[in-house]
């Protein structure tokens, strides 16, 4: 890795997709030994990007925690108000294991998956436990003793509830579900006694 | 099982073995993974016709059924467990391959080529088969290619919180059990939240004193109706084994406590 | 807002920013009512800023789901590297079964599995709806009135692709034997491959 016209390209993707500072360090360590390009050589390129984006309204900046691309503040309250008109959603996967814990409480994270039909992944239950919207309230007497998950009064206050009987109920899905079922049976019957 | 020179027995860095080596006892886990190497019996049927750098429609039924049935048998007597399908599989063949023994009619015998619907099917497949391959290496989000983003500087500290309402967590509940009955072999039957509250109440209860007196579980004002759900509650409870009951003599108050190891 | 000038840098900001695509309806609801840009001018802008980054590692792409600026495949294995986790590999099973869903949309499971010559596992049909790659868009009116699945903006979005046109073309298929021409050129391809 001697060209700085080589570096350069990687660099510049390597912190355009990470979104977060990266550490000159960090970046080296992505290098195979025997390919590693010098710290100041990797200077260089930061200082040639840093050229490039000049007339951007962008800049690379150094943070205490790495090197990053950053909107410049010219343009904070375009940015402010794409977030206002739409505030960043929760994944599906989240509502749905919310909503598990709320409507099926007590429950474990293997009853979920059940439920759910895919893992349920840790980051949604620490997301979930970190909102105090959900907590540990017990362990069920299984190997491993998992954890019944059961929802907070933070989770309650969030949606203005005063108890969990406030929840909504929405049993059309479930009815019809339980008619298509039924459907089904008597489709069944008619073809047993036709 | 004299033909079974010409079938594939293992798989080994990407090529097929169709003997087995002399020296070499091939357990019968090994063969169980040469049939998860094909998609289903169409896939194996396109996989005898390519070996023999056939094209679909000009493949030999009587030659590829052959292969297949003794292919079957192998796995049959290795006491492997076939899918179903491909035992269908082996059952078309074998009737097309009967039917083109007879003496064709005079009348329609183009539209009536016995292979006609296995060759459909080959095609189809064979198609999606390719379609499925050219979609994978299609350029791919986080695989090939990365959306750039930038930090937004100070501006980071006033991102919005995820907003969430109640409509679309009923919303999202619905979903799950809609697509849980779709596909669960078991119907899951809604349970009124009433007890789950009930259930939540009691481990509530049970979390901060340790031991309680049963009867001090219920609560008078909720009536009767109150009464029987709280029941319910500790029924399920101790059917999840979260709870432990215990009663000293006959008699006695019921103690309730955490379940404990 | 008339001038190019003035517009690009916003735009440029907004989806940088965004980290997700943007559709050029919602950046030009972010501008007040008197001010708006056509939608003209907003794809003026566009097409400045692909010219602009036209010799960078990044480019300004038209997906399903808006305009993002991502990465250009030449530097996935570097960026691979920033992270543990390696993007998941797809069985031959769930692309089969995706690429039916995706080119003869709308699609039951009973018809994928008439294709395919085998059961749908569920796991696949769940892991497509989780990933947001497949959804009901209807039912069949047929006893048990089955699912009908289509792709989402979301799949197109994952294979980077602007709509269903853009799919590969299906591979030609050979046509059917059932002709007599061809029983013919059979006759004498099997004399040559015995």
């Amino acid at each position: 890795m001697s060209e700085t016209d080589e570096l350069k390209p990687i660099v510049e993707t390597l912190l355009f997709a990470s979104g977060e500072p990266l550490t000159l360090e960090r970046i080296r360590q992505l290098f195979p030994q025997d390919d590693m390009p010098t710290l100041a050589h990797l200077h260089k390129t930061i200082k040639a990007l840093q050229h490039d984006y000049s007339g951007r309204p962008l800049e690379l900046k150094e943070l205490a925690t790495g090197f990053c691309f950053q909107t410049k503040t010219a343009y904070a309250a375009w940015i402010a108000k794409l977030w206002e008109e739409k505030p960043p959603r929760f994944s599906r996967a989240l509502l749905e294991t919310l909503a598990l814990i709320a409507y099926r409480q007590p429950i474990t994270r293997a009853e979920i998956e059940d439920i759910r039909g895919v893992a349920v992944s840790p980051t949604i239950v620490k997301n979930l436990l970190e909102r105090e919207w959900i907590h540990i309230i017990g362990h069920k007497e299984l190997p491993g003793r998992p954890a019944l998950f059961a929802t907070t009064k933070r989770f309650l206050e969030h949606f203005n509830l005063k108890d969990l009987t406030e929840l909504p109920a929405l049993p059309q899905i479930e009815q019809n579900s339980a008619q298509t079922e039924q459907k089904e049976e008597k489709v069944e019957e008619i073809a047993k006694n036709p | 099982m004299t033909e079974q020179t010409t079938l594939p027995l293992a798989k080994i860095q990407g090529q097929f073995l169709t003997a087995f080596p002399q020296d070499l006892y091939v357990p019968p886990d090994a063969l169980e993974i040469i049939l998860e190497e094909f998609e289903g019996p169409l896939d194996l049927l396109l996989y005898l016709i390519r070996k023999q750098n056939l094209n679909i429609i000009e493949f030999s039924v009587a030659e590829i059924t052959r292969q297949y049935l003794s292919y079957i048998t192998m796995m049959k007597t290795l006491h492997i467990d076939l899918a179903a399908e491909y035992l269908v599989m082996a059952a078309t063949l074998t009737e097309i391959k009967s039917r083109l023994l007879l003496p064709a009619p005079e009348i329609s015998c183009e539209e009536e080529d016995p292979r006609a619907d296995l060759l459909r099917r080959l095609q189809a497949y064979e198609q999606i088969k390719k379609a499925a391959l050219t979609l994978d290496t299609l350029p791919q989000q986080q695989r090939d290619t990365f959306i750039c983003f930038t930090q937004t500087g100070n501006l980071a500290a006033t991102r919005p919180a995820p907003k969430l309402n109640l409509e679309e967590l009923a919303f999202a509940y619905n979903e799950v059990l809609f697509r849980a009955t779709l596909f669960a072999k078991h119907a899951i039957p809604p349970e009124p939240l009433s007890v789950r509250e009930q259930m939540i109440r009691i481990l509530n209860l049970i979390n901060k004193n340790h031991f309680l007196d049963f009867t001090h579980l219920f609560l008078l004002k909720e009536g009767r109706l109150g009464v029987v759900v709280t029941f319910l509650a500790i029924l399920e409870l101790l059917k999840q084994s979260v709870i432990d009951i215990k009663q000293e003599k006959p008699y006695d108050t019921l103690t309730i406590s955490i379940m404990s190891l």
